[in-house]
């Protein structure tokens, strides 16, 4: 027993007008003919919840993507911590602290959902080749070390009973559940979450949400998610970016964005 | 029924990750150890040891670099008989040049000259997945296969292309050569595979394992968790390269002698050591031995099986048979358990466990 | 949310594996081919004399195209057979070198037990629709939904049961081919080309033209017969082909009895060019770099690849073959292949490999 | 623990059972040093430092304290308690699952000369707000966000309540901290004071100094059928003599394993986890949430376990639902194996005389089913396990027993702390709560109400002379309000509440769900309601059981075509009147209960239904109400005649209603002397 179970990154509870961690200019995204996003610039401040939301197709996955560097968008650029970055990788992404979760869950299906969260220790780990083979001494306190603060997690997300099951297994709102460990375990500054409540009951939303404002509150992380589910977007964020066929269409905050014309066309009404 | 799991907590996260996390299967792994050490050596007799034993361990030892490989890093490979060739090759060379140098060393050494080999050959692997790979890996099969015949450096000029397994000792006992007693050289090849199996479980249950399997479950994720494709992958194919060379050390040194070591090296052992790692199980150690003892007994089991079963064959006709049997064997357990021996043997373990509920 | 794309592929250098890599690869090659030659003029011999040689005997190198050529068409009709099941059924038919084997050891065997040529060719396809709907039945059906890897070795039980069976039936000892009986050419034609002699076989000749007419004949049953179409939605999506009606089980026993028929032709042409036996089987291997060629799902990479790996394969050997010690058919068509791999990850007209997040 | 309902009607009144003097020696030891929890602790660590006191399944490992980590731990805890201004005589509200640092706070209030007051931490706020009001706590010891958010809920209602500290830190990050801390912060802080300043230190072992045997150690609030909860007040002395007698009792010491995971306000939790821990110093594991309790006890292999019946039922049934679906041979082999434990398993854990075949086959399924099925359960080692809270099913209790867990069953109370009667080995039954406990004087009033008296029994309800009085007699006996007799062995038999057994007019006892339970032992009978009450004798009116005398009927080719019709064939009255032949036979060789023998029955012509208000929600028999709308057959009863009509509106299924008429036949029963020792001790009469 700790006093403080989750001391993972102690930084100190930051301003929620903190300075800009991120910020997209003028990307724009194509795949082949098609432009997936088309000029979309918005900026992500540090400690803040980003919503990005946006009807279906709006481009809204393919900009987490670019952000963490799996797609490299042709025209436009991102900076994350006052450095501007092309063609970035994910793992370069992951080592400057950006992690994600996906909409569809990407888990390590046959690892256990403590595996699968020491995978997210992977980069945090030292001991080379030889002493993984011996596993004794330096290794194996290494392993304990990452234990530790996995065990934390597992604590945090209240998934000590799946502790060692298979996660193939285990219902969809669990996984999503390891699967935002899995991404905590990286200690990220900025975690992207693509859609963390889809497919959710009422009851598992409530525990996302809460888990989630929990992470912002309490490591200081800042989150961008897409989410569907306007409630919880407008419980949830700081900001909302709205996107649209690929264009930003709003930004601001959840009232303010509520009551954009263009918002309410773009989700009401008007059929395209 | 066997397993009284009640009262064995784990105080300690070291005790916790242990590879054997309970007693009774720690007790298992010593009678094990024991009969491999002392059981086996006091009752079997000569030829038991040398054309059972060994040829279990070597193909054990094959079985668990490619399933270190294909298990747990989820790229399949037909060349390890290529790889397990380097390793004798090396090792013949190594005995050329370094002829003081103790040849358990040797043997270790050469597989450093089969994972070189097999991580150029795993190059690929950074742009094919799935079956190209496996395709792609046929080259090394085929090439590797053409320089054991066609470089002469690489067997000494010899006029018959074969090579020659020289005479070597530990401790003043010879261990290699044709005066090697075959329980010497169980010996040597059951220390051998224990200490390799002891790191390789270790490999697997630490950060490398992980991000292995990370790599096979979902590689994107693997990458957005910070792992490096190419690196998982190369080391992956280091890794099992090495215990192929090994293996194809110990095949040629300790086992077959060195007459036959142009044709050997196959592209059917290649496919035999895939049987055993797929009827064993993919990613499981354990499962690799399985699959080692299950495809190398089966064609003996079959030949004097099938007489005892009052199905008198002779030479051709019995291989044939064999080669049949073999192959409806292996659909017929494909069909029956996909997931191979050692699902077989986790299935009856937690059997064990939940006796006498049926989970 | 669907939103698909390529990734921008790796620059290779940039990666430190590769680089050692390429380096690595450099050293051997350097070192291998530096041990077969004296010290001097090897880069002559290898970068410039081979094509002197060419340019000095064209006949030759005529001669060797049209070999390479005729072992390319056949190279593609066994990689054509991988494609059609593995389009249609996702398995990598690993038994496919062996279906060409033992269609031709039937026809030959049954024809040896005194069975007129024609009727042999008759009651051999019959053995391969047996075949196929055994290995449906028995092989595929029970492994439904199992991953690849599993079906990819059920295809090596498949092959090993072959080999067995055939044997057992047929005897292992070499056959020949029944070319007369079948009306199939003999001899060859000698050609004056380009100040020389170029021999081209009859067969050779059959060959390619009933190759061709075969890919044809697939080409019309795939685009306007009602089966071939559905073969075709099968490809694309196998939810598409239940939701029009069609059993997944009809499909999988045509499409490999299709294969077997291409095996079966395969297997008379080139036993018609050597024996019929399983050593056959290994030559099969070599239709493999094809497929990373051509694509795992598309039959004109089949035949584009065919050729290019068969030409490759012969003008490689015969003109730098003898600088490494001969005998690098055996993998020569796999470093053809892998070369283009580094350019081309999907093959030459597969499709392109898509990544989803 | 409220009730204990058993079974076995006595009449009789004011028996009273002496304590077994041989065991009567427990509490004097203690009375000269250790006196109080905290200076148990201090004699723990002392004599046992390095023995492993607490176990937590935190983080995934069994995190421990050994009592010398603990005592420190607890000492530091209660200097940082002093400098947060608590004070002798406050109260100390307890809250949450069952923690380590819980149960620490409460040694640590001890400590001070602080009451702890554990609360249930499920109650509702309502509830909750109560107790901590009553209790006028001023601290508040709770376990993590949830409890912190509850109690701030209830805040404005509890002006008293000064202080809050919380075990897990986890959301409350940005909570108002004035008057929130961490408790891990606290025994930190109080370490440092405690290093830094050396009077401190020596003060707070004067404060532990200051405490006597006599001060109140703890007050548990008892969730009453009816009212308010009151507040039980125990001091060290009466927890202390209580966990003694247990620990004797059972040779309970050092060594042993125990799995707290029962609310902690429940008096059996205060004792077992709490005070037998820190009397005998043995080792309380925590497991690590609700959902893991089963596999953290496997993995800890407890060797004393506790559970109301409800757990040990659970556990048969998930084993037998499991069990369906197990092969054929296994199933088979199980039920066979069982059959065998079934027969011989308690004589043989009761060491009777058992034939050698028997007992080695018995060995065979010890081998092949029981010991595994221990294994499944976590109770490979048990050395004791108790069931209390309510009454066990027999079947339940046999089948552990037969299955070699040494399980018992425990009448107690919180007003007792917690022991009334206990089973001693070899003298374990299904049927009877055992004998007193040690230092345990038990009488009978004249209405069988079971009175206790003991060193353990508490002093009182806090701020509440007038339920105290109620309670309590003059001569120091609490009412336990439970109806019991001593069976001839000396086992005390439960009957019912006390205010639900009644009279005869011959003065005779009358108890009326005794009687009935007994006959709805037999599957042919669904319902029963006996009346008696005010009258001469006992009657009772039946339901059968469809579906098993149906099925009676169809193998012996009785006709019939209505619940009707078969309720009133003549065989079927035949069949009933020797099943309530045996239970007046059973109960003439019961003392007391001789004269509530059924004499005369009648099998109702329709069954009892909720819809119709004879029977509540909850399927239990509305006695009164039932007399009322069949008074003519109640008449018919007493009046001796054969056969009564009846007519009753009924509602039917669709909501329409009717009338049904009918002519119900009534028969005698034979009755049987009474058997039974006539009131051993009734000379003794209170």
């Amino acid at each position: 027993m700790n006093a403080e179970p989750m001391n993972l990154t102690g930084t100190p509870i930051p301003a929620k007008k903190g300075e800009i961690l991120l910020s997209v200019e003028n990307v724009s995204l194509r795949f082949g003919g098609v432009k997936a996003i088309s000029g979309v610039s918005f900026d992500i401040r540090k400690g803040e919840v980003r919503a990005i939301i946006g009807p279906n197709g709006a481009g809204k996955t393919s900009m987490l993507n670019c952000i963490n560097g799996f797609y490299h968008p042709q025209e436009g650029q991102i900076t994350y911590k006052g450095v501007r970055r092309a063609r970035m990788k994910p793992h370069q992404a992951a080592a400057a602290g950006i992690a994600r979760t996906f909409q569809n869950v990407a888990l390590f299906k046959g690892m256990s959902t403590l595996d699968n969260i020491m995978t997210g220790r992977t980069l945090k780990m030292r001991r080379g080749f030889f002493w993984q083979a011996l596993r004794q001494g330096p290794a194996m306190a290494e392993e304990i070390e990452h234990r530790k603060v996995v065990e934390d997690i597992i604590d945090f997300l209240q998934i000590e009973h799946i502790r060692k099951l298979p996660v193939g297994k285990l219902p969809y709102g669990l996984q999503k559940r390891v699967e935002l460990g899995r991404a905590l375990a990286m200690e990220p500054e900025l975690l992207l979450l693509d859609e963390p409540m889809a497919g959710m009951n009422l009851e598992e939303k409530e525990d996302m949400c809460r888990f989630i404002l929990d992470v912002n509150n309490q490591f200081g992380t800042t989150i961008a998610l897409i989410e569907h589910d306007m409630g919880v977007v407008m419980d949830l964020s700081d900001r909302v970016v709205v996107l649209e066929y690929g264009r930003k269409i709003a930004d601001g905050t959840p009232d303010e964005v509520k009551q954009d014309q263009k918002v309410i066309d773009a989700y009401l009404g008007v059929a395209h | 029924m066997f397993y009284r799991e009640a009262g064995q907590y784990k105080s300690t996260y070291a005790a916790d990750m242990a590879v054997f996390p309970l007693r009774q299967d720690r007790i298992g792994i010593a009678v094990i150890l024991a009969i491999a050490f002392i059981g086996i050596p006091m009752i079997g007799n000569d030829f038991f040891i040398a054309t059972v034993m060994i040829p279990f361990l070597v193909f054990s030892l094959a079985a668990i670099g490619l399933n270190i490989l294909t298990g747990y890093t989820g790229l399949i490979s037909l060349g390890t008989a290529a790889f397990m060739g380097v390793g004798a090759y090396a090792c013949y060379k190594l005995t050329t040049f370094f002829p003081g140098v103790n040849i358990i060393v040797l043997i270790l050494i050469s597989g450093l000259f089969s994972a070189a080999i097999g991580v150029l050959f795993g190059l690929p692997s950074l742009r094919i997945k799935g079956f190209y790979l496996a395709v792609a890996t046929l080259a090394a099969q085929f090439f590797l296969q053409w320089a054991f015949v066609r470089v002469p450096w690489l067997f000494n000029y010899n006029a018959s292309g074969a090579i020659e397994v020289p005479l070597r000792s530990l401790f003043g006992i010879p261990i290699t050569g044709a005066s090697a007693s075959a329980e010497t050289r169980y010996f040597v090849c059951l220390g051998l595979v224990v200490v390799l199996t002891w790191f390789a479980s270790n490999l697997v249950h630490g950060r490398l394992g992980r991000s292995w399997m990370a790599v096979r479950d979902m590689d994107i994720a693997a990458e957005l968790m910070g792992i490096k494709l190419l690196n998982a992958k190369l080391l992956a194919f280091a890794v099992s390269s090495f215990y192929a060379g090994v293996a194809g050390a110990m095949m040629i040194f300790l086992w077959y002698g060195g007459g036959e070591a142009a044709d050997v090296f196959n592209i059917r052992l290649s496919f035999n050591i895939l049987f055993m790692v797929i009827i064993g199980g993919l990613g499981s150690l354990i499962g690799s031995f399985f699959g080692a003892a299950f495809i190398a007994s089966l064609p003996t089991i079959l030949k004097f099986g099938l007489p005892a079963l009052g199905v008198p064959l002779s030479g051709a006709a019995a291989e044939h048979v064999t080669f049949m049997l073999v192959g409806a064997l292996i659909i017929i357990f494909l069909i029956v358990e996909p997931h191979g021996l050692a699902r077989l043997w986790q299935i009856t373990k937690q059997k064990l466990r939940t006796w006498p509920f049926p989970y | 949310m669907s939103e698909v794309a390529t990734r921008p592929a790796p620059n290779l250098l940039s990666n430190g594996w590769i680089k050692t890599g390429l380096i690595l690869i450099g050293v051997v090659l350097a070192a291998i081919v530096g041990a077969q030659l004296d010290s001097s003029g090897t880069l002559h011999k290898v970068l410039i004399d081979p094509f002197q040689q060419m340019v000095s005997a064209p006949d030759l190198l005529v001669q060797t195209v049209w070999e390479g050529l005729v072992s390319g068409v056949l190279y593609a009709l066994i990689a054509l057979g991988f494609v059609l099941i593995f389009k249609a059924s996702g398995v990598f038919n690993f038994a496919q070198g062996i279906m060409v084997v033992f269609a031709a050891l039937t026809l030959v065997g049954l024809h040896e037990k005194g069975v007129p040529a024609f009727l042999a060719v008759i009651l051999t396809l019959g053995v391969m629709f047996l075949l196929a709907l055994t290995i449906e039945r028995v092989v595929l059906r029970p492994l439904v939904n199992q991953p690849d890897i599993i079906l990819f070795m059920a295809t090596f039980g498949i092959t090993y049961f072959l080999i067995g069976f055939g044997e057992a039936v047929f005897g292992g000892n070499p056959k020949q081919m029944i070319t007369s009986e079948l009306y199939l050419p003999k001899g060859a034609i000698d050609a004056k080309i380009l100040g020389g002699f170029v021999s081209f076989q009859k067969i050779d000749i059959a060959a390619a033209i009933i190759a061709s007419i075969m890919i044809a004949a697939l080409a019309v049953f795939f685009q306007y017969t009602r089966i071939g179409r559905a073969l075709r939605a099968v490809a694309d999506s196998h939810k598409a082909a239940l939701s029009v009606g069609i059993s997944l089980n009809q499909i999988w026993v045509i499409v490999w009895f299709t294969a077997g028929i291409v095996a079966l032709i395969t297997g008379i042409m080139w036993g018609a060019r050597s024996d019929v036996s399983f050593a056959l089987e290994i030559v099969a291997l070599k239709a493999l770099p094809v497929l990373i060629l051509g694509g795992f799902t598309s039959i004109p990479g089949a035949i584009v690849g065919g050729l290019i790996i068969g030409i490759g394969e012969k003008l490689g050997e015969f003109y730098w073959g003898p600088l490494i010690g001969g005998g690098i058919e055996s993998w020569l068509a796999y470093f053809i292949a892998l070369g283009f791999l580094l350019f081309r990850p999907q093959g030459l007209f597969g499709d392109k490999i898509i990544e989803r997040i | 623990m409220n009730k204990e309902v058993g079974t076995g009607p006595e009449e009789g009144c004011c028996n009273v059972r002496q304590p077994d003097r041989e065991n009567a020696t427990v509490a004097s030891a203690t009375a000269g040093q250790a006196d109080t929890f905290p200076k148990l602790l201090m004699r723990n660590a002392r004599e046992r430092g390095s023995r492993t006191a607490y176990r937590h399944k935190d983080l995934g490992i069994w995190q421990s304290w050994n009592w010398a980590e603990m005592a420190e731990q607890v000492r530091a805890y209660a200097r940082g308690l002093q400098e947060l201004g608590l004070k002798r005589g406050e109260k100390v509200a307890i809250i949450g699952y069952n923690r380590p640092r819980l149960y620490w706070s409460m040694c640590a209030a001890q400590w001070l000369g602080a009451i702890p007051v554990p609360v249930y931490a499920d109650s509702v706020a309502d509830e909750m707000a109560y107790v901590l009001d009553h209790a006028e706590a001023v601290f508040a010891c709770v376990q993590d966000q949830e409890q912190v958010d509850k109690v701030l809920s209830i805040a404005d209602r509890l002006p008293r309540l000064r202080t809050m500290l919380y075990d897990e830190s986890r959301g409350l990050r940005d909570y108002d901290h004035a008057k929130l801390h961490d408790i891990g912060r606290v025994i930190e802080a109080g370490a440092k004071a405690l290093k830094a300043n050396s009077a401190a230190s020596a003060g707070l072992d004067r404060e532990m100094e200051a405490g006597t045997g006599s001060d109140l150690a703890v007050i548990l609030y008892t969730s009453g059928t009816t009212g308010r909860p009151k507040g039980v007040m125990l001091s060290h002395y009466n927890v202390i003599t209580a966990a003694e007698i247990g620990c004797q009792f059972d040779g309970l010491n050092e060594e042993d394993e125990v799995i707290a995971y029962l609310p902690i306000a429940w008096v059996g939790d205060h004792v077992f986890s709490y005070a037998q821990a820190i009397v005998a110093g043995f080792c309380v594991n925590c497991p690590e949430g609700p959902e893991t309790v089963i596999d953290d006890r496997r993995e800890v292999g407890t060797t004393y376990a506790f559970a109301p019946p409800r757990v040990f039922e659970n556990m048969l049934t998930i084993t037998m639902v499991r069990m369906e679906d197990a092969g054929p041979l296994m199933r088979k082999m199980f039920h066979f194996f069982l059959g065998v434990a079934k027969k011989h398993g308690e004589k043989i854990l009761n060491g009777e005389p058992v034939p050698l075949g028997a007992r080695l086959l018995y060995k065979l399924g010890d081998a092949l089913i029981y010991a595994p099925l221990r294994n499944r359960f976590g109770l490979t080692s048990i050395k004791v396990g108790y069931t209390a809270g309510e009454a066990i099913g027999p079947e339940i209790f046999r089948f552990y027993r037969s299955i070699g867990v040494n399980l018992k069953q425990l009448y107690g109370q919180t007003e007792a702390g917690v022991y009334i009667t206990m089973q001693p080995n070899g003298e374990i039954r299904a049927d009877t709560v055992g004998r007193p406990a040690p230092l345990v004087e038990i009488k009978l009033d004249e209405n069988g109400e079971v009175l206790y008296r003991s060193p353990s029994i508490f002093g009182g309800y806090y701020k509440d002379p007038e339920k105290t009085a109620e309670t309590m007699t003059a001569d120091g006996y609490v009412r336990s309000g439970d109806a019991g007799f001593f069976d001839e062995t000396g086992h005390l038999k439960i009957i019912d509440r006390a205010k639900d057994v009644g009279k005869l007019n011959s003065g005779e006892l009358f108890p009326p769900k005794y009687i009935e339970n007994k006959l709805k032992f037999y599957p042919n009978i669904k319902e029963a309601v006996a009346f008696g009450q005010g009258r001469d004798y006992a009657t009772v009116a039946l339901n059968i059981d469809l579906t098993a005398v149906g099925n009676w009927a169809e193998r012996n080719n009785v006709v019939y075509a209505s619940y009707q019709e078969l309720a009133g064939h003549d065989l079927v009255y035949d069949m009933i009147a020797k099943h309530i032949d045996e239970v007046n036979k059973s109960l003439a060789s019961e003392p007391a209960m001789g004269g509530a023998q059924v004499k005369r029955f009648l099998i109702l012509h329709k069954e009892l239904d909720a819809d119709d208000g004879e029977l509540t929600r909850t399927q239990k028999v509305r006695r009164g109400f039932i007399a009322e709308r069949y008074a003519p057959l109640v008449n018919a009863l007493y009046d001796g005649s054969r056969e009564a009509d009846i007519s009753t509106e009924v509602t039917f299924e669709d909501g329409r209603k009717g009338v049904i008429s009918a002519r119900v036949k009534v028969r005698d029963a034979k009755t049987y002397p009474a058997t039974a020792p006539e009131r051993p001790d009734a000379a003794r009469a209170a």
